[in-house]
């Protein structure tokens, strides 16, 4: 194991974190602001991916797939909040669950129904389409870093937004004291809207951003909600901070486990047993994390909502 | 024996409690004797609510030591100070809406027996602890209310049956977090007598924000302003007491 | 009160009712097939495939596989193997189907092999073909129109040492179709496999595993990636600028339900394959254009194998006159009597086909229509690796 | 008042009667698979009832129940590979190691509370679902069939289709009869006490943290029985039965019937899947129209199918 690969393992994961960010951002602003467990974030991911290749099968620009992929997104997030979500602000978060998942049996369904089944693409725009060499074969490809920068756009962009502006105020304000929100004659419906409408177009950016590296198939967002829950949880709902760092954290975990997992276990076992092993725990590390870091800290490692 | 020379039910001694920067708690110390109301009052913001954490066990303190009933109890937690006797209400009301009175108070009865891991018996037909709980209702003159989901009561009775509650426990010491709050003059009168009645069987730490309740029952009142007790004594002494009409009313009187 | 027991009564009996509707007894002259196929969730494209050519074969004999009025009842199973079981059952106590087809994962088959086989059911399988159903477990009432798990990545390994490849890194999922595929693909590699990867499945993110792959610079990689993972591999390993510099062989990873996705990064990649666009005989010409024209995209060996099975049946039953001969049936069924859109084709003693295995590769044909091509044959007429140990 | 005691035991016992009778209708109609498919939908009530358990009664949303069929279904099927087919071995077995589990995941788990839990009980979830991926030796994500049924000492009473779906049918009704009566038991009280409010059971002096273990593990152990019988109902044991899709279900059938009666819990089980059932039926994109019957539910029926039922 080289200096180098580990040098490289660690870009990737970091990058894999970026995109976990990504995802994450906008289910832990509407979870902490709203309290709000939004299942259908994932599918929302979904439909911006697929909006994006829309858009770029009309015009075959990722720009202008980008922004009707955007546009179309917050578009569909404002419907369903309008006919869905709104009603269920005040409920209790089980009922948030059992309609949220209707929505996701439904959209999951409607996207097969109006696309296919089989998966399809977006190409990176010609801009990023290169490659950068770093060592040996490996090229690192300049998408991928267009990714990091988008992400950490997206960082900068919610820390201005939240530390800076009057509705970031209100969202920091939200988070650690809804009522006291209320009570001061605010506009409650309005602020969540704005926040979903946000948290819509977080969700949708994202799909469109991994499409170009992921395969957009029906049902790409399950897998990913549950990741971006584990992102949310181990960072401390509501919190944007915590959840950029738990998404690198995540990101690298993965990765490296990923990337050693089966070396380390063969030092302990034979081989044979470490490839039964390795591989096992290594898909089960960021779980084992999770559970670890709730063990130490019950509520994340950056508590936003003091019990 | 009189009052002032009892035993100590409950002695803080030197707390101190600090989030960062912010010192919540200076050097508190404090005693409730038994036989005794002590009232605790001090304007918001005072460092009342970080203190009875302190007390009840939600909160450590960086400092000092909290002696219950001849006890060091610092170290232990909520449930294992309220099993040791000490009894509570809470600020914002604490009861469980979906229960009705008497279930409320029977599981407190419950509680007190430490038979909770019983699992086949039918609890609500379970005569000895809805009796014991009944006379915990007569003492605070709520048996009519007994049938009642206790979410349905005014607010005035919620606070009273947390006092059935606290009672229902068995305490040594009842700490009482504004039970007042929020009620009506009648409601506030209510409690008064209850309180009252209580005195003489069950020492009690009142923190109160309404004064006249507070003078009408309490035996020695102490003043927390910016975490630190600035005077302890007598109901009158502390009516005169000028560090404490400066503090408290910005030179204003009329405690 | 009443009202309670009327609305539960009410709602069993619908219930029951609406289970037990089309529990028509089936007559002599019709002949009814449960098709099982996953067609939710990310593989669904695997389950349509293979359906759409089931029904193409249906189609093609006017709706009368052989000649008796064809009723095919389409079920997904939802990847869930338990869930899959009691569809099963479904078909056969409650439709009363005459035989059953499909099956798209090895989980799946594995769970609704033996209720199948143990009805009495003749079951031809369309897809999965893993070793216990080839082997030990094999039955006269189960015939595949596809292939034993392993051979699509034996081919592989084969060509691996064809080519001279001393240094070879294996990649797959870490589950058991995984495992057996590099199983599979070391049986005939006489190289040397330098590092086997396991990763998660569902994984998106490959960039550490290709990372691995160029650090450790080996002659070839072989990967068994099905789905969705196998487009995220493909468009990242391409990314990563190593397609063209370390070769990319695969099984199940690029073929025409993944092209659609990643188009001209796959182009140039190798996988093998019994079946592809290309191997010219009057069946596949006519099957792929029929197919293409019916459904507007391109075939996958998943579409052909479903087309061979309808088209297996279609032919057994003409030349039994009906279904009710059984023992005839499964007589006629064995001697395979069509011709399969693969060329070469006839049962061997544990009733999966003897066929040719093709090294294919992804190529673009028009504008947006990439496929498969046959270049080179690999196996001539092989079986797979467990017959010896089938007793029927 | 009267109504309500009337629904709150003249349901069950309707709906129980309703069920018992499920092998008669079978009989007359000649219908197997009603049979069969009822036989299925009672194991999944039995795991909907003791998720019930711990999340009506004590709101514990736990995100990896399904982990305990996994887990029940598992020791059956390795010790049947083992040629252990005896159901007083495996069973109590099955239910043994779903209670250790229970017992060490839940000991962790309960530290946390609402989302948290919610997530962590999803990483034991995943990580029971992923140990058995990888075991090989029993078939991995493939499976392992069991090539027969337990023994219950030599009556052959798994194999009957009427006898099984008794056996189901009274672990089912024996499951809810007990928990039923801890409810209301002293345990039961102190587990609905918590919660309400869980800051007024620690100021009378109850820690909920054992009584709500005590619960998790009561509900791992139930569901692993359960597990224990979809292994033989299937023959087949997969990875698949602890898939999170799974636990997210059995979440959804037990808010769908109305949570904290535990025979909402059945209803929920009966109607999630016969409806998945019809539907699909129908078309191919039943999810279409399930997905919105499910919203409709949850805004207009408050307190799921009971609610409805009751008319509030």
């Amino acid at each position: 194991m080289s200096t180098t690969l580990l040098a490289v393992q660690t870009l990737n994961g970091l990058q894999l974190g970026i995109l976990l960010f990504l995802i994450a951002a906008g289910l832990t602003l509407v979870f902490g602001v709203m309290d709000f467990i939004n299942l259908a974030h994932g599918v929302q991911y979904m439909l911006g991916a697929y909006l994006a290749v829309a858009g770029y099968q009309l015009t075959g620009s990722f720009w202008l797939a980008l922004i009707i992929g955007l546009a179309l997104a917050l578009f569909c997030g404002l419907v369903l909040e309008f006919l869905v979500f709104r009603r269920l602000y005040d409920r209790d978060h089980l009922d948030q669950v059992l309609a949220t998942f209707g929505v996701i049996l439904f959209l999951n369904e409607a996207v097969k129904v109006i696309w296919g089944a089989a998966p399809l693409s977006l190409p990176a725009p010609n801009l990023l389409d290169g490659a950068i060499p770093l060592v040996n074969n490996l090229q690192y490809p300049v998408y991928r870093l267009a990714l990091i920068v988008s992400g950490l756009g997206v960082a900068a962009l919610l820390y201005v937004l939240v530390t800076r502006t009057r509705v970031g105020m209100l969202v920091r304000a939200g988070a650690t004291n809804p009522d006291m929100v209320a009570a001061l004659g605010v506009n409650i419906r309005r602020l969540f809207m704005i926040v979903f409408g946000f948290g819509t177009m977080l969700a949708g950016f994202a799909g469109i951003m991994a499409a170009p590296i992921l395969s957009v198939e029906p049902g790409m967002g399950d897998n990913l909600l549950i990741l971006a829950f584990v992102v949310i949880v181990v960072g401390g709902i509501g919190s944007i901070r915590g959840a950029f760092l738990a998404a690198l954290i995540i990101g690298l975990v993965d990765t490296l486990g990923r990337s050693f997992a089966t070396d380390i276990a063969k030092l302990a076992l034979p081989p044979a047993a470490a490839n039964d092993v390795g591989p096992a725990l290594a898909s089960m590390l960021i779980y084992i994390l999770m559970a670890a870091v709730l063990f130490f800290r019950p509520s994340g490692l950056f508590p936003v909502r003091s019990a | 024996m009189t009052v002032s020379e009892a035993a100590p039910i409950l002695e803080l001694q030197g707390l101190n409690k600090s989030y960062g920067a912010l010192h919540v708690t200076k050097d508190v110390s404090l005693t409730v004797r038994r036989g005794e109301i002590h009232a605790l009052i001090g304007p918001n913001g005072a460092g009342k609510t970080t203190l009875i954490g302190q007390i009840s066990g939600s909160i450590a303190p960086n400092s000092g030591a909290i002696v219950f009933a001849g006890e060091d109890v610092s170290s232990l937690g909520v449930a294992q100070r309220a099993r040791k006797g000490l009894g509570r209400s809470f600020q914002i009301t604490a009861i469980l809406p979906a229960f009705s009175v008497l279930e409320n108070v029977a599981l407190a009865v419950q509680a007190k027996d430490g038979h909770s891991f019983r699992f086949f018996k039918r609890a609500s037909s379970d005569a000895e602890l809805n009796n014991r709980a009944k006379v915990y209702l007569e003492m605070v003159g709520m048996t009519a209310r007994a049938g009642l989901r206790a979410g349905d009561l005014s607010h005035g009775e919620k606070r009273v049956l947390e006092v059935a509650i606290a009672l229902a426990g068995g305490p040594k010491l009842m700490l009482l977090d504004e039970p007042m709050a929020g009620t009506g003059p009648e409601e506030t009168e209510r409690l008064v007598t209850v309180l009252h009645g209580l005195k003489a069987k069950i020492p009690m730490l009142l923190i109160e924000h309404d004064m006249s309740a507070v003078f009408q029952l309490a035996d020695r009142i102490s003043v927390l302003v910016y975490g630190e007790i600035i005077a302890s004594g007598a109901p009158e002494d502390i009516r005169r007491d000028p560090a404490v009409r400066e503090a408290y009313l910005g030179g204003e009187s009329d405690l | 009160m009443k009202r309670i027991l009327t609305a539960l009564a009410a709602t069993a009996f619908a219930g029951c009712a609406a289970l037990s509707a089309g529990a028509v007894p089936s007559k002599a002259e019709t002949l009814k097939i449960g098709l099982l196929a996953t067609l939710s969730g990310p593989p669904a494209v695997l389950g349509q495939h293979m359906r759409d050519g089931f029904l193409l074969g249906v189609k093609e004999a006017d709706g009368r596989l052989g000649g008796l009025e064809t009723e095919v009842i389409v079920v997904d199973d939802e990847l869930k193997p338990d869930a899959a079981i009691t569809k099963v059952q479904g078909l056969l106590e409650r439709d009363k189907v005459d035989m059953m087809a499909g099956v798209v994962f090895s989980n799946v088959m594995m769970a609704v092999y033996r209720p199948i086989i143990e009805s009495e059911t003749i079951f031809i399988g369309a897809n999965s073909g893993p070793s216990p159903i080839a082997g030990r477990g094999c039955s006269p009432y189960f015939f595949s129109t596809s292939w034993q798990n392993d051979q699509n990545h034996e081919v592989m390994g084969r060509y691996a040492s064809d080519q001279n490849y001393g240094n070879v890194i294996v990649m797959a999922p870490n589950y058991q179709a995984g495992k057996d595929a590099i199983a599979g693909f070391k049986r005939h590699f006489r190289g040397n496999v330098v590092d086997e990867i396991y990763t998660k499945l569902g994984q998106l993110d490959f960039s550490a595993e290709i990372a691995r792959i160029a650090d450790e610079q080996p002659d070839a990689v072989f990967t068994f990636m099905p789905g969705g993972m196998g487009v995220n591999l493909v468009k990242q390993y391409s990314q990563a600028g190593l397609n063209g510099l370390i070769p990319f062989l695969s099984a199940f990873t690029v073929d025409e339900t993944t092209l659609p996705a990643t188009r001209d990064m796959a182009v140039g990649l190798y996988g093998g394959a019994q079946w592809a666009a290309n191997l010219d005989n009057e069946a596949n010409n006519k099957f792929v254009r029929d197919f293409e024209n019916e459904y507007g995209y391109a075939p996958s060996l998943y579409a052909a194998q479903g087309y061979d099975a309808a088209r297996l049946i279609h032919e057994a039953v003409k030349l039994n006159n009906g279904i009710s001969d059984k023992q005839g049936l499964l007589a006629t069924l064995n001697a395979a009597p069509f011709e399969s859109v693969r060329g070469d084709f006839r049962f061997n003693s544990n009733q999966f086909p003897i066929q040719d295995f093709y090294l294919v590769q992804a190529v673009q044909r028009s504008k947006d229509v990439y496929i498969t091509e046959a270049v080179e044959k690999v196996f001539d007429d092989v079986g797979d690796s467990y017959a010896g140990s089938c007793r029927m | 008042m009267m109504t309500r005691r009337l629904t709150a035991v003249g349901l069950p016992a309707a709906l129980f009667v309703v069920l018992a009778l499920v092998p008669l209708y079978a009989g007359v109609f000649d219908d197997r698979f009603v049979l069969l498919f009822a036989t299925r939908i009672l194991i999944f009530a039995i795991v909907a009832v003791s998720l019930d358990f711990i999340l009506g009664y004590g709101e514990m949303v736990s995100f990896g129940h399904a982990a305990y069929i996994g887990l029940g279904a598992y020791a059956v099927g390795i010790l049947a590979e083992h040629d252990v087919w005896a159901a007083w071995i495996s069973f109590p077995l099955a239910m043994a190691v779903c209670a250790l589990f229970a017992l060490v995941t839940g000991a962790i788990s309960l530290r946390t509370r609402g989302v948290y839990f919610i997530m962590i009980t999803l990483a034991f979830g995943q990580m029971a679902y992923y140990t058995t991926t990888s075991l090989s030796a029993y078939g991995g994500d493939d499976g392992l069939t069991m090539w027969g049924r337990s023994e219950l000492f030599g009556t052959g009473l798994f194999n009957g289709d009427t006898s099984f779906y008794y056996i189901v049918f009274g672990v089912l009704l024996a499951s809810y009869l007990i928990l039923k009566v801890m409810t209301r038991s002293r345990f039961g009280r102190v587990l609905e006490g918590a919660k309400q409010n869980e800051a007024r059971m620690e100021a009378i002096g109850i820690d909920p943290y054992r009584y709500r273990l005590t619960a998790f593990v009561l509900a791992g152990t139930i569901a692993g029985l359960a597990g224990a019988l979809m292994a033989n109902q299937a023959e087949f044991v997969s990875p698949a039965y602890m898939s999170w899709h799974r636990s997210g279900e059995l979440i959804v059938m037990v808010i769908l019937g109305g949570m904290g009666h535990l025979h909402g819990a059945i209803l929920g089980a009966i109607a999630y899947m016969v409806l998945e059932e019809t539907l699909s039926g129908y078309t191919e994109h039943w999810r279409l129209i399930f997905g919105p019957l499910l919203i409709l539910i949850v805004l207009y029926g408050k307190g799921g199918l009971l609610g409805a039922i009751r008319g509030r």
